[in-house]
C-alpha cells in the first residue's frame, strides 16, 4: 500500500497526470539510442581483449581491410597523444594503449556496410598479446607486490612512498582521503559495547536494459554530430572532444530516449570510437550498438569493496565513537567512490568522534561508472549491519536505536558541515507506524530495518522556457527524461503559468540548443532543471505583466501575476479586466516581440533525502534460498511533484539494492576473465522474485527550492543491502557480511553454525 | 576572517592543521587564500572541491562567506 | 552460413550426412540463435527441421505410451492434456526451461541434444524411462534417453543422425512423477541442482522407482541406489533419509559460477526428498 | 553469403524483406522493416524486450531467424493499438506510471497482452510469472503488476 504523509494545497504540484511522452513509449514510436539511422550509415564493431592484462605486441587489421565493406579500421594509434588527468583515463578506456587492462577492453575498432560484415570484420582483425600478471580482488590488489597497474596513476593524495623497499610498495593505492572529527579512542574508551567487524560487497552493474548505442558522424574538419543514448549529452560532447582532440563546440550531440542508465551512462564508452571511425571513413555515419556482453565486460559497474567499520555504543544505544576504513577498486582507473561512502556512512547519525579512512586502488576490471548513490549502498550495509547486531547484542529495538542517534536539523553532520531541514526522524516514525511493521512473522521469518542517506547535486543546469502565440509555453530543459522529468518540470511550469498542464511541451534538447547542463545524475533533474524552469518561468511573467502594464497604461509594479493572468493590483486593483496570458501572447508580436524566460546556474538550496526501509524475509534452511515477504520504503521526497514517478523511484531503487543483496555480481575466473556477461548469469531480480513493494512519501519541504524539492532518485538503493542482511540474521540467527548473499554463502553459514 | 574546516588528509600540506585561518569574503578569495598560504593545496583544489558555507553547498566562487560563518572544504560530490 | 529446410526426414539425413563444415540442426532455436549470436558457433549448414511434416504431433502409442515429435516446443507439450495427466513431473522439467517467450519455441529434443548437464528436461525423461526413435543414413534405431549425451556439450548421435521421436512408455496404474530444481532466483535460472523421480505404488508400498539428477555430474545420473531406498518403503522418515543419503553420494559435481561442490551435493539430498514426495501423492492419487 | 527473400505478415500487412540467414527476426523488424518498437536489450533471450507473437504464439524474435517467418504472421507493439485508439494494457500502463525509461515496455506488454488473452483473469502471481522473462530494471515491477490487473479488470468489464 503507498501513502503520503502530508497533502499539498497546490493545483497541480502533487497531482498524477499522464506522462507527456507516454503515448510513444507504450505504442514503439520513442526513439531510443539504436533506433536512429542515417542515409549512407557504416555499422561499427569493437575488437577487444580477452585478456585482464596483457600487452598489445601486435594488430594486423589487413585480412579485415580486404573484405568487400570494410571501411575503415582504428585503433589507439588514430588518436591525439598527451592527455592527462581524467581525460587520459578515458582515453585509455575508449581504446586500450600499450596496453589491455581488463578483459572486455577495447583494441580496435571497424566499420563496415552492415552489423553482421561489421563483426565478422572484427574477428579478421589478428591482435598479438603478450599476458601480464593481473590482480582482481580489491584486499590482493592493494597488497604490496601486487601487479602494478598504470603505475604513476597515483594522486597527490597519496603519500609519497620513496625510501619504501621496491616489494613493499603499494602500487595500485591511487587516492587516500581521510576526515573526522573528535577523539575516537576517547569515545570508544566511554563505551559499554564496542564491536569492529569487515565486510566485503561484490561489483554489480547498473543494468540498464538498453545497451549502449549510438550514431556518430565527423569530417576531416572535426565537425561531427551525434545521436546517443546518454544522461548527458554535454558531457559526451566534452569527453569525446577531449578524447579525439577536436572543440567541443564543433560537436553537436542530441541526446535519444533513454533506456535507463543509474549512472551508468553519465560517461563515454564507445563513442568516440563512432567518430573516430566516421572521420576514418569519409565523414560517413557509423552506427556502433552494444551487445549485452559488452556492457557487462566493458562499460562501468560499480566498485567491489572491503571494510571495516568499528562501532562504540552506550547500553541505552547511543554511540559513542565510530570509526571505518574503505578499501575500495573502480577498476583500472582511478575514481572508486570511497569518498561518498566515507561521506554517507555514518550521515544519519550524532556521533561525538568519527574517524573516516579510503583507499582508492586500481585493479584488472572495467572502469566503474557511477551508480545509484555511487559508494553509498556500500558503507550502509557495514554500518547499519553492524548497528543491527550491537542492538541485538544490547537487546535494543532497531528503529528506537536509530532515533536515538537521529540527526536532526542543527546537527553536525558526520563529514562536517551543519545540517539544515532534513526528515530522518520523519521516515523512522513513518516505518513504525505502517502495517508492515506489525505484520505477523512466521517461521524462518526474519524482519530487516535499515537507513540511507544521500545528497543531492545542484549541477550546471541551464533551462529557456517560451510563451507561444496561443499562450501555451514550451520548455526547453537539458536532463534527458529517464523516470519522467518532463511531466514533473510540465506540472512545476503550469503551476507557475497558472495554465493547464497539458498546455506546457516539455523538450529535452541538444547541445546546440542551451548552455552547458550536467547530466541527469545525482537525483538534479527534477531539482536542478525544475528549479530553473521556474525561475525561467517567472522572469516570463515580469515580462507579461510589463505587457500587461503597457496596455493599461500603469506601472509594471502594480500588476500581479495570478490564475494565468495580468492583474491590476494595489492602488489599480479592479480598474481593468485581467488580462490572460492567451491575450497577452496573442499580442506579443505589437507590444515587444517573443515573450521567454531563461535561467542559467548551478542551483543552490540542494536538499539531502534520508530514508528508512523495512523487509521481511523467509530463508529455507535446507537450501540457504531467501524470498523477500514484504518491502517497505518510507523516504524524504521534500514535496513530491508526481507522487506516482517519486514512488516509482523508491520502487526501483528497492528492486536494485534487493538484486544487489541477494543474486547480483560480477564473477571472475582464475584467468581474470568475466565469467557472467549475460542476464542469464548476471542475476538481476525478475517479477516473480519481488513482492509489491510499499511506499511512505515523506515530505519535509525543502527551503532552498521552490515547490520544496529533494532529489529522490538515488537514496533509495541504500538500504536494501543491509535491510535484507538484517533481515536474514533474524531470520537464521546467522550475520553474512560478504555480499551477495546467495543460496550457498547462506547455508554455508546456517550449517557452520549447526557445527558450532 | 574565516575558519576553513579541512579533510584530515590535507593536514600533511598545512603543517597539520586541520582548521585554517584565511582572510576572504567569497568562496573564490578563500580558496586561493588557501593557496598562497598552502601551496600543497593547489592540486587539490584545482581538481576541484566542494564548499560548504552555513549548511549549505555553495558552487560559485562568488558565494559570499560572512565572518564567523561555518566552512567546510569536501571532495567534490557528484552522484548517479 | 547455409540455411537449409527440407521437407522431408530422409532429405534432412542426406544434407547432413554429406555436409562437409560445421552442422547444426535448427528446431526451436533457443541454444543455437544464442549460440550464434555469441560467436561462439557459426554453422555452415543450418538445417531447419520444421518443415517436415509429421514431427509437429503428439500421438499415443501402440502400447498406450506417447510419442512426442521433434519440433513440439514447450507451450504444445504442456497445453496436451492427456499427456500432462501421465507425464507430469516431464511436463514441469520441460516448463521450466526459460520464459514464457522462450516456451514458444524450445523443445525436449533440443534440450537433450544440447548436451547441458543442467538441461531441466532430461532427468524427468531418464526417470520415465524415455526412449529415442534415430534416423539416419543406415535406417532408424531406438536408444534410451539417458545414453544421448555423453558429456558436456557432447552427444552420442553420429553424423548425419537425427532424433526424429521421443517415446515415453505407457504410465499404468498407481504411478507418479515429478521434478524440482534448485535456482536462485524464481525463474529464468540455470538449474544448480535437477531431481527427477517416477514411480510406481502398490496400496501405499513403492513398488518401482527411477531417480534421475541434473547439474550433478558430466551428464545426467540415473541413480539406482536411489531408486533402491525407496522401494519396498511407504516413503518414511528413514526412507526419505536414504535416498537423500544415495542421492548425495552419486554426486560428482564442479564447483562453478552457479554453485560450489558441497553445495550441489547438500542440495541433491534434499531435492531428492522433496521431488519423491510429490511423485509419491501423484502415485497415491492425493495430489495431481 | 546470398540473402533469403521472405515473404510475411507483419501487424495484418504483408510485408517482404531480403535476409541474411544469420539475421533474426529482430534484426530483420528493426533494420530491414523500420519497425524498432522491438527492442533488444541482450539478443539471448534472457530479458523479454523483443517479444512478438509469431502465428499468435509468444517469443523473443531475438531467438527466432528471419528466414524462419516465411509464410508466417507476427504481431508487433506497433500493431497493438487499433488505430489510434489504445489497448486498455497501454493505456493503464500510462494512467499507472507503469514505465519508467520506457525500453522494456513494448515486450512487457505484448507479453501482458498474450496473457490476457489466454487468461482473462489471472492472479497476481501469475502475472509476475508469466512475466519473468520480461526484464525491468526501473520499476521494481510494482506499477507493472497493478496496471496489467487492471487493465484485466477493465476488458472483463468489472473495472
Amino acid at each position: 500500500m503507498n501513502m503520503r504523509v502530508i497533502d499539498t494545497k497546490f493545483r497541480l504540484v502533487g497531482t498524477r497526470p499522464n506522462r507527456p511522452d507516454g503515448l510513444d513509449k507504450v505504442t514503439g514510436r520513442a526513439r531510443y539510442g539504436a533506433d536512429f539511422s542515417l542515409p549512407g550509415m557504416l555499422w561499427g564493431a569493437v575488437v577487444r581483449s580477452p585478456h585482464a592484462h596483457a600487452r598489445i605486441l601486435k594488430i594486423d587489421a589487413s585480412e579485415a581491410l580486404a573484405l568487400d565493406g570494410v571501411k575503415a579500421v582504428v585503433t589507439r594509434a588514430d588518436f591525439p597523444t598527451g592527455l592527462t588527468g581524467e581525460d587520459w583515463n578515458l582515453q585509455e578506456n575508449t581504446m586500450a594503449g600499450d596496453v589491455a587492462l581488463y578483459d572486455g577492453h577495447a583494441v580496435a575498432a571497424v566499420a563496415a556496410a552492415s552489423a553482421l560484415l561489421a563483426q565478422d570484420a572484427a574477428r579478421r582483425i589478428k591482435v598479438e598479446y603478450e599476458v601480464l600478471p593481473h590482480v582482481i580482488d580489491v584486499d590482493d590488489a592493494i597488497k604490496p607486490g601486487a601487479p602494478a597497474i598504470r603505475p604513476g596513476s597515483g594522486d597527490h593524495s597519496v603519500p609519497p612512498q620513496e625510501g619504501v623497499h621496491p616489494d613493499m610498495v603499494r602500487h595500485n593505492v591511487v587516492r587516500n582521503i581521510e576526515f573526522g572529527h573528535g577523539d575516537v579512542e576517547e569515545g570508544f574508551a566511554q563505551a559499554d559495547l564496542v564491536m569492529e567487524r569487515t565486510y566485503k560487497t561484490e561489483a554489480t552493474h547498473q543494468g540498464y536494459i538498453e545497451p549502449h548505442a549510438c550514431v556518430g558522424q565527423m569530417g576531416e574538419d572535426g565537425k561531427g554530430e551525434m545521436w546517443v543514448c546518454t544522461q548527458g549529452q554535454w558531457f559526451i560532447r566534452r569527453m569525446c572532444a577531449a578524447v579525439l582532440g577536436t572543440d567541443a563546440a564543433q560537436l553537436r550531440v542530441t541526446p535519444s530516449e533513454i533506456g535507463g542508465g543509474f549512472g551508468g551512462k553519465t560517461t563515454i564508452f564507445m563513442e568516440p570510437l563512432a567518430l573516430a571511425l566516421s572521420r576514418k571513413a569519409g565523414g560517413r555515419p557509423v552506427k556502433i550498438v552494444m551487445s549485452r556482453s559488452e556492457v557487462l565486460r566493458a562499460t562501468g559497474p560499480t566498485a567491489s569493496a572491503s571494510m571495516d567499520v568499528k562501532i562504540g555504543m552506550k547500553k541505552d544505544g547511543a554511540m559513542t565513537a565510530a570509526r571505518a576504513e574503505f578499501r575500495m577498486q573502480g577498476g583500472a582507473f582511478p575514481g572508486a567512490p570511497v569518498d561518498l561512502a566515507l561521506y554517507c556512512a555514518f550521515a544519519a547519525y550524532k556521533i561525538p568522534a568519527v574517524e573516516h579512512v579510503g583507499y582508492d586502488v586500481l585493479a584488472n576490471r572495467p572502469k566503474c561508472a557511477a551508480y545509484r548513490a555511487p559508494g553509498a549502498p556500500m558503507g550502509a550495509f557495514a554500518v547499519e549491519s553492524l548497528i543491527d547486531d550491537m542492538c541485538r547484542e544490547l537487546g535494543l529495538d532497531p528503529i528506537e536505536a536509530r532515533l536515538k542517534n537521529a540527526v536532526r536539523e542543527g546537527d553536525k553532520s558526520s563529514y562536517g558541515p551543519t545540517f539544515g531541514k532534513i526528515g530522518l526522524v520523519e521516515t523512522l516514525e513513518a516505518v513504525r507506524k505502517h502495517p508492515n511493521y506489525s505484520a505477523p512473522l512466521g517461521p524462518n521469518q526474519g524482519r530487516g530495518v535499515a537507513t540511507g542517506y544521500w545528497f543531492n547535486h545542484g549541477g550546471e543546469t541551464s533551462v529557456s522556457l517560451a510563451i507561444s502565440e496561443d499562450g501555451t509555453a514550451q520548455v526547453s530543459i537539458g536532463t534527458p527524461d529517464i523516470g519522467g522529468t518532463r511531466s514533473s518540470i510540465g506540472l512545476m511550469v503550469a503551476e507557475t503559468l497558472g495554465i493547464p498542464y497539458e498546455n506546457v511541451r516539455v523538450n529535452v534538447v541538444e547541445t546546440g540548443a542551451l548552455g552547458v547542463n550536467e547530466p541527469t545524475h545525482g537525483s538534479r533533474a527534477t531539482f536542478a532543471s525544475g528549479k530553473a524552469a521556474v525561475i525561467a518561468a517567472q522572469q516570463a511573467i515580469g515580462e507579461m505583466c510589463k505587457r500587461a502594464a503597457g496596455e493599461w497604461g500603469i506601472d509594471p509594479e502594480a500588476v500581479e501575476w495570478y490564475d494565468g493572468a495580468a492583474r491590476p493590483a494595489g492602488s489599480n486593483a479592479g480598474k481593468f479586466p485581467p488580462m490572460t496570458i492567451v491575450e497577452i501572447a496573442r499580442k506579443m508580436g505589437s507590444t515587444g516581440g517573443p515573450i521567454s524566460g531563461h535561467h542559467e546556474s548551478v542551483p543552490d538550496g540542494v536538499g539531502n533525502s534520508f530514508g528508512t526501509h523495512v523487509v521481511d524475509v523467509e530463508v529455507d534452511p535446507e537450501t540457504g534460498r531467501t524470498t523477500v515477504l514484504r518491502y517497505l520504503v518510507a523516504q524524504d521526497a521534500g514535496r513530491a511533484i508526481h507522487p506516482s514517478y517519486v514512488e516509482g523511484q523508491f520502487q526501483g531503487g528497492a528492486a536494485q539494492g534487493i538484486g544487489w543483496a541477494l543474486n547480483e555480481e560480477y564473477v571472475y575466473g582464475s584467468d581474470g576473465r568475466l565469467q557472467n556477461s549475460v542476464f542469464l548469469d548476471y542475476r538481476v531480480p525478475v517479477a516473480s522474485d519481488l513482492p509489491p513493494i510499499d511506499t511512505i512519501i515523506v515530505e519535509v519541504p525543502n527551503p532552498g527550492h521552490p515547490y520544496g524539492v529533494r532529489g529522490v532518485g538515488e537514496t533509495g538503493i541504500t538500504p536494501p543491502l543491509p535491510a535484507i542482511a538484517n533481515a536474514i540474521a533474524a531470520a537464521t540467527g546467522v550475520r553474512l557480511r560478504h555480499l551477495p548473499m546467495t543460496p550457498p554463502k547462506v547455508l554455508a553459514a546456517i550449517k557452520a553454525r549447526a557445527d558450532g | 576572517m574565516v575558519e576553513v574546516n579541512l579533510w584530515s588528509s590535507l593536514k600533511r600540506f598545512t603543517g597539520g592543521e586541520l582548521v585554517v585561518t584565511v582572510e576572504a569574503t567569497t568562496v573564490g578569495e578563500m580558496l586561493d587564500a588557501l593557496v598562497a598560504a598552502h601551496p600543497g593545496l593547489r592540486p587539490f583544489i584545482e581538481k576541484g572541491v566542494s564548499v560548504a558555507v552555513d549548511r549549505e553547498m555553495v558552487s560559485g566562487r562568488h558565494a559570499p562567506i560572512k565572518p564567523g560563518s561555518e566552512v567546510y572544504l569536501i571532495q567534490q560530490l557528484k552522484g548517479g | 552460413m547455409r540455411y537449409h529446410r527440407p521437407t522431408t526426414l530422409e532429405d534432412a539425413v542426406s544434407i547432413a550426412a554429406t555436409a562437409s563444415g560445421l552442422t547444426r540442426f535448427l528446431a526451436g532455436g533457443t541454444d543455437v540463435l544464442v549460440q550464434m549470436r555469441s560467436g561462439m558457433i557459426i554453422p555452415d549448414d543450418l538445417i531447419d527441421l520444421k518443415g517436415i511434416a509429421g514431427l509437429r504431433e503428439i500421438t499415443t502409442t501402440a502400447e498406450g505410451g506417447w510419442r512426442i515429435g521433434v519440433t513440439i516446443s514447450g507451450a504444445e507439450l504442456g497445453s496436451h492434456a492427456g499427456f500432462r495427466r501421465d507425464w507430469p513431473g516431464v511436463v514441469e522439467g520441460m516448463q521450466l526451461i526459460g520464459s514464457t517467450q522462450v516456451q514458444g519455441r524450445a523443445t525436449l529434443t533440443g534440450n537433450l541434444c544440447n548436451g547441458s548437464p543442467a538441461a531441466d528436461s532430461v532427468p524427468g525423461l531418464v526417470a520415465a524411462g524415455a526412449t529415442v526413435e534415430i534416423t539416419g543414413p543406415n535406417g532408424a534405431r531406438e536408444m534410451p534417453v539417458e545414453e544421448i549425451p555423453v558429456g558436456p556439450g557432447k552427444t552420442s548421435l553420429k553424423t548425419g543422425e537425427i532424433i526424429s521421436a521421443i517415446t515415453l512408455p505407457p504410465r499404468g496404474d498407481n504411478g507418479g512423477d515429478a521434478y524440482l530444481r534448485f535456482i536462485p532466483r524464481t525463474e529464468m535460472d540455470i538449474a544448480v541442482v535437477g531431481c527427477a523421480v517416477s514411480l510406481r505404488v502398490d496400496g501405499r508400498t513403492i513398488t518401482e522407482a527411477r531417480v534421475a539428477l541434473g547439474a550433478v555430474a558430466p551428464t545426467v545420473l540415473l541413480v539406482r541406489e536411489a531408486a533402491d531406498a525407496i522401494v519396498g518403503t511407504t516413503l518414511d522418515d528413514d526412507a526419505l533419509a536414504a535416498l537423500a543419503k544415495a542421492a548425495a553420494a552419486a554426486c560428482r559435481p564442479i564447483s562453478d559460477k552457479r554453485g560450489t561442490v558441497e553445495f550441489r551435493t547438500d542440495l541433491a539430498g534434499v531435492l531428492a526428498r522433496r521431488t519423491a514426495r510429490i511423485a509419491y501423492d501423484r502415485a497415491i492419487g492425493v495430489s495431481k | 553469403m546470398s540473402k533469403i527473400h521472405v515473404t510475411t505478415i507483419i501487424n495484418g500487412d504483408m510485408a517482404e524483406f531480403l535476409a541474411d540467414p544469420r539475421e533474426t527476426l529482430l534484426d530483420c523488424l528493426r533494420d530491414h522493416l523500420g519497425r524498432t518498437g522491438s527492442k533488444e536489450g541482450c539478443g539471448t533471450g534472457d530479458c523479454g524486450a523483443c517479444s512478438v507473437t509469431l502465428d499468435g504464439v509468444l517469443v523473443c524474435s531475438c531467438l527466432v531467424l528471419g528466414v524462419e517467418v516465411e509464410g508466417h504472421r507476427i504481431e508487433t507493439i506497433e500493431g497493438m493499438a487499433n488505430g489510434s485508439e489504445l489497448h486498455p494494457l497501454q493505456r493503464k500502463f500510462i494512467e499507472h506510471a507503469a514505465l519508467q525509461c520506457g525500453f522494456c515496455t513494448p515486450g512487457i506488454l505484448v507479453a501482458a497482452k498474450a496473457l490476457l488473452e489466454r487468461n482473462p483473469d489471472p492472479a497476481e502471481e501469475e502475472v509476475r510469472y508469466w512475466l519473468a522473462g520480461n526484464l525491468c530494471r526501473c520499476t521494481g515491477y510494482t506499477k507493472i503488476v497493478d496496471a496489467v490487473m487492471d487493465a484485466a479488470a477493465e476488458m472483463r468489464g468489472a473495472a
